[in-house]
């Protein structure tokens, strides 16, 4: 009861917050003053989520709000409190990485009413317990992140970002409002709580499954609808941004395992195969198109869609292991899932926030045109390339601990007794493993390109390290990585309650098994020690500089760079992102992009340089959202016929009807 | 003596159906009005049959506008705009004439159907008045969307607007009928107006559409 | 007391390969050499090597970073690390359950993601190809992989190694097809991840041709000495995965005896020699491919992986 | 309360005396300061019909459940318009668009269409109540053709026509009332006193009933707007001044609406008769899904909410004729929200509108920019329209879709597609109209903000609270509805 209202009442002091700020936006202390509110306030509330992880047994509010025959639930459980650190967690540090952040912000009137609004947002929907204050909250979200997106609107690609965003947030929210309707019923019991109760068919089952994918999907960035979220993400102000990325897709998450574990009470296994599927294309399309962006900010958007599908694979698993009633196995999948949703939070907006700093610093978000920025900006590029390996899900960082999870959750695949499920399951950990893999890739090229070599502008070459603020906020997150990675164990057992609420069962405790490390199912089958490997390494590496400066030599000469002996001064040299990406694009490309390469060279003799050209085309687009496009615009023009008759074919029409309302009566009576 | 009452009032409503079809049957606009004329002539008996059957002598006011308005005021201004705007006396029909009678034939088909579904105990008059009433009333409709000429789609509403005071005086006691002839009276002053007013020459629509939503910017 | 004989087992372990990673480099060579009808270099040659490269001042290029300086140990510590946590001549070690062969080959990608990143620091075109190269290698070889260390795991129940061997060792594996495809898989992704012959040529001199050694390229005297200690032992340690998935025979049981170590010691080296003739066999048998070759010679391992996946649930019938 | 007079005279005294009076008073500010002046005390009286006891229906007047609310929501808009009117018109008076002999004129005509109204939800005679809805429609019609342009000519023209038309219809409908209730209640005024009908509507003949329906529908659908009927309702809303726009969209449409819906309660109370259900549902899809495909097209900002209104009287008529508690409370909720909604999106219109000198999308752009005022008055009150929360549409769209769906699914589909096509639309058009580079003049605007913050402000607290009472009412409502 009591953490329900503390979150309630700093989610009002959020919405206050807002108010506040569209009369003070001018002031040059508006900033300060709007991220420093949402500050406190997310930590409260952070902190009243942490305080209800220990009690398992829900609290519940009611408001004299929206339906009025109904009225506002709020519900606190399991789930939601762990949904609830993970925003406000990552509200606080958007909101700390802000005040620094936003002071460069060009246009605070139109960012700073819309930030708290927006978290205050996420907030509630999470808390929701009933279907009309869920997709109320839910709709306002993405409208909040609309406005957040449109803050940047001269220039039109962000415009277009904003479109699409909220056509696309539209069609997934009226997905999700069908699917309240089918479980509501016709009496419209909207509370969660007779959705709960009552019982429905298999039929009911599918279409409310289905429809969740496509809203909640449409949210999270499930190929192929994950169309705007590379345009709308990096749009945004990059704090927005890392809000996003990092917190608005995992709302997304938590809608989809309240529908599908809470609302509905589990699926058949052909349901879960098809989540399982859309789980692990999504991973490898995602990863596959962030190879190909040198946009820093679109790439890491195009990672979150990558995260996502590793997510939905671990939610595809549990919900296969759950239709088999083994729960203890479902509780190990999701479990990762869940684990993954902390990290992906935490590394997730990590970047972004990094992404941000190099854009304040250098005004460049085209990898192409920066370089050697470790050099300039020591700090913001540390941070950075732990977040890229925590992302690459390499030891012992948390995003492998995470991912590991997940192996171990598909390695349990042989007991499943559907056909479908033992063959697939596996391919899908092959998927995983490729896409882990290309991530890992990626962030070479994205650490490499950005931070690496020589400086490819000028604005690269006078960047300079960020404010106090933001680096605090960097660091912050860069150390939870670190514990995350280092101590899975005491995650595991903080998700534990979630996962008893969603699938009746949960992992083995974790903090007492020897030397801090995890056994998701038994120490004969397989075990990880984080805290363990990184002592190893650190120890033997520190070990071996000792060694060496102590009894090998130690000194050390600066001398150009060797190069084979032909070392070239110009920039131009250097590998770009395209180029480095350019071995895995023939691989994959083809493929999937239908990339096709176009070299012009000149004739011997001729001074133009040789070209070549790269054309990538997205097939998503190409096959669904255009001709979509093109149909609304066809029907449109043969429709508009009708603005331009006379007034006689008008009456023709009024006639017709008539007539033919006629008729009807006629024959039918 | 109520057979033959009701007989009376029975021919006097075919009549006007009768009529209608003529209106629709004519080709030239003086003919038409003519034919409108004599249509709202026999409204006006029917109408004060009414009045004298029913002993409402309020219908009388009704049947004394049809009369002097519908049948003398109206032909003669519409005859002083077709001189003075010098309008084609040939109409201009859409379907051929031949296909405008069948499509009337139906539709008097229609409303007969329609009415004698009505269950008996509304008297049988006010039936077989009603379905004459419907008859004329899709009549004139047809005759409005079947004339490109706006005179005689004017002609078409007004004819239309007789069903509606035919089916008015056979509703029994039926109170503000007059004020709704009246009121229909001076909508269709209103009509006539317009014509006048926006030198309709043709047709409604010779206030050129194109030339309107071009300059309104709606069609490129 | 059982602590301190397990600390000390682990410990020999960590020497051990250490130690015996630039003798099998060297050995492995000196039998290339001898079947070209070469004298070649003495088998101790790589220690030499490593010596005089110790010794040796580092010379960095101007604009090195902090992260160029600091790769090659972490590249040498993780590799230790990973090589020592492979069961050589003993299973269940007192720390053999840090990490199951999944962690191990992520451990081996985090070397690999420094070593990628340390190519690219320079802002040289040939750095830039290593790297790029390397990353586009092990994009293929990492799932094949782990589609083996399903099939494996799904044998035996474990990911983890010290089990997988007890249980290989065990009568109750019998033959099976799967596992000879996972050994087939396993070997071609080691020949891919250690860059040997096709893939690619650790003696080459031709920059155009080379991955690993066009990332390392700017690397000179202790630096240097690291990472070629780091890539000898990552072969080292490939080749005990492949002695003690598929050979495990000899290998000491947990807390066993003295002898025991001993038998198991020796007939690990036993295993080492015989593998790195075969691998010097192999590599002179084949012909470099080119690079674009590489990912369908991968892609074969991971079909192979998979397919062994796929027949194990048939013959199991699980 | 015996000496206080009895608000239902005044509600209609007022306007009617005032417009008397305007028709007469020279000068521009006396006028406007009038106009605002009847309207409030108008507002006053039908406010005191929320806390005065209600006396038992008379043969012509009556208030009940269901008018009330739409009483006070008329004069409320009403008022708000004439604020609104004030600085608009005197603008155009500024600019020379219209002389201050039109202006009387309008004034006049103003108030009698406010009386029009009113008289047309407070009749408890079906034969007033068309009498009240033509005196409507011919004042607007008049109004709309008042800038004496071509276009505004061809389009008050084309109202006419079509209106007249459809008041044909209306009136042969009525007169079938009258028949079919004439054997059960005897002849004279009770057959057609509404209370009576609604009493004995189940011994009436279903025929006559059911043919007398189908005219009703088509002769003030014609005025609601339905689709295929809506031909005049586009340029009439684009031609006429903005004021007019606003009350068309936001009270007019709905006086028609409230007839049919009359007219649906008595259908529904007679057994043998058809359901009128499955004709709303048919023409509301209709209208829905066409004018959401309609505004891709569009050009003239004011056109474009026209359509927009076409498409959310296809939504009511929907949810009318889905029927059954939910759907018919939403219907309600969805007229109220839908008129202060638009109204106020015509209010921001005109003033923009004023301001660019041009009516044209293509030369209107970055409102929020160089406007901030209008721009996000205008952003919020798309938004709301397009039926995004918190706002009240979005509530009432909540319970339509969701109700619809989990009774007939396959109706809910294309309602679904037509209202995202709707969306789609609305913000592509918002995007240009309200951010981007600015275009047009960037002269500041002497406008009155605060009848259109009024409204989004109640759209606003609709959309997360209603008052108790109006929701006792419609679910009443509703529940007659069946």
């Amino acid at each position: 009861m009591y953490p329900v209202i503390v979150i309630l009442w700093s989610v009002a002091a959020l919405f206050c917050t807002a108010v506040l700020a569209v009369g003070i936006a001018r002031r040059p202390t508006a900033s300060t003053i709007v991220y420093g509110t949402s500050l406190v306030a997310a930590s409260i509330a952070l902190a009243a989520a942490f305080a209800h992880f220990g009690d398992a047994s829900p609290a519940s509010l009611a408001l004299p709000l929206g339906l009025p025959w109904l009225g506002a639930h709020f519900r606190l459980d399991a789930l939601s409190a762990l949904f609830l650190a993970v925003v406000n967690l990552g509200g606080a540090g958007a909101s700390l990485y802000a005040l620094g952040y936003g002071a460069h912000e060009p246009l605070p009137g139109r960012v700073l009413p819309f930030f708290p609004a927006f978290l205050g947002g996420m907030n509630l929907v999470v808390l929701a317990d009933d279907a009309f204050t869920f997709l109320l909250c839910w709709e306002f979200m993405s409208l909040t992140s609309w406005a957040l997106v449109m803050a940047h609107h001269r220039i039109a690609q962000n415009r277009q970002a904003g479109y699409v965003y909220l056509v696309m947030a539209g069609f997934g929210t009226l997905a999700l409002l069908l699917a309240f309707g089918m479980l509501a019923g016709n009496d419209g019991a909207y509370g969660f709580a007779a959705m709960r109760q009552s019982v429905h068919t298999p039929l009911v089952n599918t279409l409310v499954l289905a429809l969740v994918l496509i809203g909640v999907g449409s949210k999270a960035g499930i190929v192929p609808l994950h169309a705007w979220l590379p345009l709308a993400h990096p749009a945004a102000p990059s704090h927005v941004s890392a809000l996003m990325s990092g917190v608005m897709t995992k709302v997304a998450v938590y809608a989809f395992i309240r529908f599908a574990f809470d609302l509905l009470g589990g699926s058949d296994w052909w349901q879960s195969m098809t989540v399982l599927v859309f789980g692990g294309a999504t991973a490898v399309l995602g990863v596959l198109y962030a190879l190909m962006q040198h946009d820093l900010k679109r790439l890491l958007a195009y990672h979150t869609v990558e995260n996502i599908g590793i997510i939905y694979i671990g939610l595809g698993l549990a919900l296969a292991f759950q239709a088999n009633g083994m729960n203890a196995a479902a509780a190990l999948a999701l479990t990762a899932a869940l684990f993954h949703v902390i990290n992906h939070s935490l590394f997730k907006s990590l970047l972004f926030f990094g992404a941000g700093a190099v854009l304040t610093s250098t005004g460049e978000r085209d990898m192409e045109r920066l370089g050697g920025l470790i050099r300039r900006m020591p700090y913001t590029s540390f941070a950075f390339l732990v977040g890229c390996v925590a992302i690459s899900a390499l030891p012992p960082l948390n995003g492998f601990a995470s991912e590991w999870l997940t192996f171990q959750a598909i390695l349990q695949s042989p007991e499943l007794p559907q056909w479908g499920l033992k063959l697939i399951v596996p391919a899908v950990g092959g998927v995983l493993a490729l896409s882990a893999a290309l991530a890992a890739a990626c962030f070479v090229k994205a650490f490499g390109i950005t931070f690496l070599g020589r400086p490819r502008s000028p604005a690269a070459e006078e960047a300079c390290d960020v404010d106090r603020f933001s680096l605090t906020a960097m660091f912050g997150l860069a150390g939870l990585c670190l514990l995350a990675g280092i101590l899975p164990g005491v995650v595991i057992d903080a998700l534990a309650p979630a996962t008893l609420s969603m699938v009746g069962e949960r992992m083995p405790e974790q903090i007492g098994v020897a030397w801090l490390s995890i056994v998701p199912v038994a120490e004969s089958r397989s075990s990880y020690n984080g805290l363990l490997v990184f002592l190893f390494v650190a120890f033997s590496a520190s070990l071996a500089v000792f060694v060496i400066h102590r009894f090998a030599s130690r000194e050390l000469r600066r001398a150009p760079a060797w190069d084979c002996g032909f070392p070239e001064p110009s920039t131009r040299t250097q590998y770009t992102a395209g180029g480095f990406a350019q071995p895995i694009r023939r691989v994959f490309g083809t493929l999937v992009f239908q990339s096709s390469e176009r070299i012009e060279m000149p004739p011997p003799g001729d001074l133009r340089p040789a070209r070549l050209q790269v054309q990538l085309r997205d097939l998503i687009w190409d096959v669904l959202y255009m001709p979509l496009a093109g149909f609304v615009n066809a029907a449109a023009s043969w429709l508009d016929r009708f603005q331009f008759l006379t007034i006689r074919r008008y009456l023709g029409l009024v006639f017709l009807t008539l007539v033919s309302l006629l008729m009807m009566l006629a024959v039918w009576l | 003596m109520d057979r033959f009452v009701l007989d009376v009032a029975h021919l006097l409503a075919a009549s006007l159906v009768l009529i209608s079809f003529v209106q629709l049957y004519q080709r030239r606009l003086y003919a038409l009005l003519n034919t409108f004329a004599l249509h709202a002539f026999v409204l006006a008996c029917s109408v004060a049959w009414q009045a004298f059957l029913q002993e409402a002598p309020h219908l009388y006011i009704t049947a004394g506008i049809a009369l002097v308005f519908k049948a003398v005021v109206i032909p003669v201004a519409l005859h002083r705009i077709i001189q003075q705007l010098g309008i084609h006396r040939e109409i201009e029909t859409v379907g051929g004439v031949g296909l405008t009678m069948l499509a009337g034939i139906a539709l008097v088909a229609l409303s007969v159907v329609l009415m004698l579904q009505v269950t008996t105990e509304a008297d049988r008059l006010a039936r077989e008045d009603l379905a004459f009433a419907l008859a004329v009333i899709l009549l004139g409709l047809l005759l409005m969307v079947s004339r490109r000429n706006a005179v005689s789609q004017v002609v078409g509403f007004m004819s239309l607007e007789n069903g509606l005071v035919l089916a008015a005086t056979g509703a029994k006691g039926m109170p503000l009928v007059v004020e709704f002839s009246v009121a229909f009276s001076i909508l269709i002053a209103f009509v006539v107006i317009g014509i006048f007013l926006f030198r309709i020459r043709e047709r409604f629509d010779s206030v050129d559409v194109l030339v309107v939503d071009r300059h309104r910017g709606e069609r490129l | 007391m059982a602590l301190i004989a397990g600390l000390l087992a682990q410990g020999l372990q960590m020497a051990l390969v250490l130690l015996l990673a630039p003798l099998l480099t060297g050995f492995v060579r000196k039998i290339r050499a001898r079947l070209q009808r070469r004298l070649g270099p003495p088998v101790l040659q790589p220690y030499r090597d490593l010596y005089r490269l110790l010794r040796k001042e580092a010379v960095l290029a101007e604009n090195a970073s902090w992260l160029f300086r600091v790769t090659p140990y972490l590249v040498f510590a993780v590799t230790w690390v990973a090589a020592s946590l492979v069961p050589t001549f003993a299973s269940g070690l007192i720390f053999s359950w840090t990490a199951d062969l999944i962690a191990i080959i992520a451990l081996l990608g985090s070397a690999r993601f420094f070593l990628a990143l340390a190519g690219l620091d320079i802002g040289t075109s040939f750095g830039g190809i290593g790297s790029s190269r390397e990353v586009m290698i092990a994009s293929v070889a990492e799932p094949a992989m782990l589609l083996i260390v399903f099939s494996l795991a799904l044998v035996a129940g474990s990911t983890q190694l010290s089990n997988v061997a007890e249980f290989m060792a065990s009568p109750e594996v019998g033959l099976r097809v799967s596992l000879g495809l996972a050994l087939i898989a396993l070997i071609m992704v080691g020949i891919a991840e250690n860059g040997r012959i096709p893939i690619d040529n650790p003696a080459t001199h031709l920059e155009l041709t080379m991955v690993h050694e066009a990332m390392v390229l700017e690397y000179s005297g202790r630096h240097l000495a690291m990472i070629e200690l780091a890539a000898s032992m990552k072969l080292l340690l490939y080749l005990s995965l492949l002695a003690c998935l598929f050979v495990p025979w000899g290998l000491a049981t947990e807390g066993a005896s003295i002898s025991a170590y001993a038998v198991g010691l020796s007939s690990y080296i036993g295993k080492l020699a015989g593998g790195g003739v075969l691998l010097a066999i192999f590599e002179l048998a084949v012909a470099k491919m080119r690079v674009f070759r590489v990912p369908e010679f991968l892609g074969a391992a991971l079909m192979l992986g998979l397919l062994g996946t796929l027949l194990l649930f048939l013959s199991r019938g699980l | 309360m015996i000496s206080m007079p009895n608000p239902l005279a005044l509600i209609l005294l007022i306007p009617i005396s005032a417009a008397a009076l305007l028709a007469v008073l020279p000068g521009y500010r006396a006028t406007s300061r009038l106009s605002i002046l009847a309207s409030l005390l108008t507002l006053v009286a039908a406010l005191s019909l929320l806390v005065v006891d209600r006396d038992s229906p008379g043969s012509y007047l009556l208030v009940d459940d269901f008018n009330i609310v739409f009483v006070v929501l008329n004069t409320f808009v009403g008022f708000t318009t004439s604020v609104f009117s004030a600085s608009y018109i005197g603008h155009e008076l500024a600019t020379g668009k219209l002389t201050p002999l039109y202006l009387r004129f309008y004034h006049a005509m103003y108030q009698l269409l406010i009386f029009a109204m009113n008289l047309a939800l407070m009749a408890n005679n079906i034969g007033l109540m068309w009498v009240a809805i033509e005196l409507a429609t011919l004042t607007t019609v008049l109004m709309v053709g008042m800038y004496r342009t071509h276009q505004a000519l061809e389009a008050a023209w084309k109202y006419f026509i079509l209106g007249s038309v459809g008041i044909a219809l209306a009136l042969f409908g009525t007169i079938l009332v009258y028949l079919a209730a004439q054997p059960v209640v005897g002849e004279g005024l009770n057959a057609m006193t509404w209370t009576i009908l609604i009493d004995r509507v189940a011994e009436f003949d279903p025929a006559l009933l059911n043919v007398a329906f189908v005219f009703l529908l088509l002769g003030y659908g014609t005025k609601v707007g339905l689709a295929p009927l809506h031909a005049w309702l586009p340029d009439a809303h684009a031609e006429g001044p903005t004021p007019i726009s606003a009350v068309l969209s936001g009270l007019l449409l709905n006086v028609a609406l409230y007839a049919v819906l009359r007219f649906k309660m008595l259908m529904a109370g007679n057994a043998g008769a058809i359901a009128a259900g499955p004709l709303l549902v048919t023409m509301g899809l209709t209208s829905l899904i066409f004018a959401a495909f309609m505004l891709y097209r569009r050009r003239d900002v004011k056109r474009l909410f026209a359509y927009s209104s076409i498409e959310h009287m296809g939504i009511i008529a929907f949810a009318f004729g889905m029927g059954g508690p939910l759907a018919n409370f939403a219907g309600l909720l969805h007229m109220v929200m839908h008129s202060l909604t638009k109204s106020a999106i015509f209010f921001a219109v005109g003033h923009v509108a004023q301001v660019k000198g041009s009516q044209k999308i293509s030369e209107i752009g970055g409102l929020t920019v160089t406007h901030p005022w209008l721009g996000w008055g205008l952003v919020l009150g798309v938004v709301a329209i397009v039926g995004l929360p918190p706002l009240g549409i979005f509530m009432t769209e909540f319970l339509i879709v969701s109700s619809t769906f989990a009774r007939s699914p396959w109706l809910a589909i294309p309602l679904v597609l037509g209202l995202i096509v709707a969306l789609g639309a609305l913000m592509l058009r918002l995007n240009s109209l309200a951010f981007g580079e600015p275009r047009g003049s960037i002269a500041p605007a002497e406008a009155s903000y605060v009848p259109m913050f009024a409204h989004l402000a109640l759209v606003l607290v609709a959309g997360v609270y209603l008052p108790v009472p109006l929701v006792d009412w419609f679910q009443h409502v509703a529940r007659l509805l069946g």
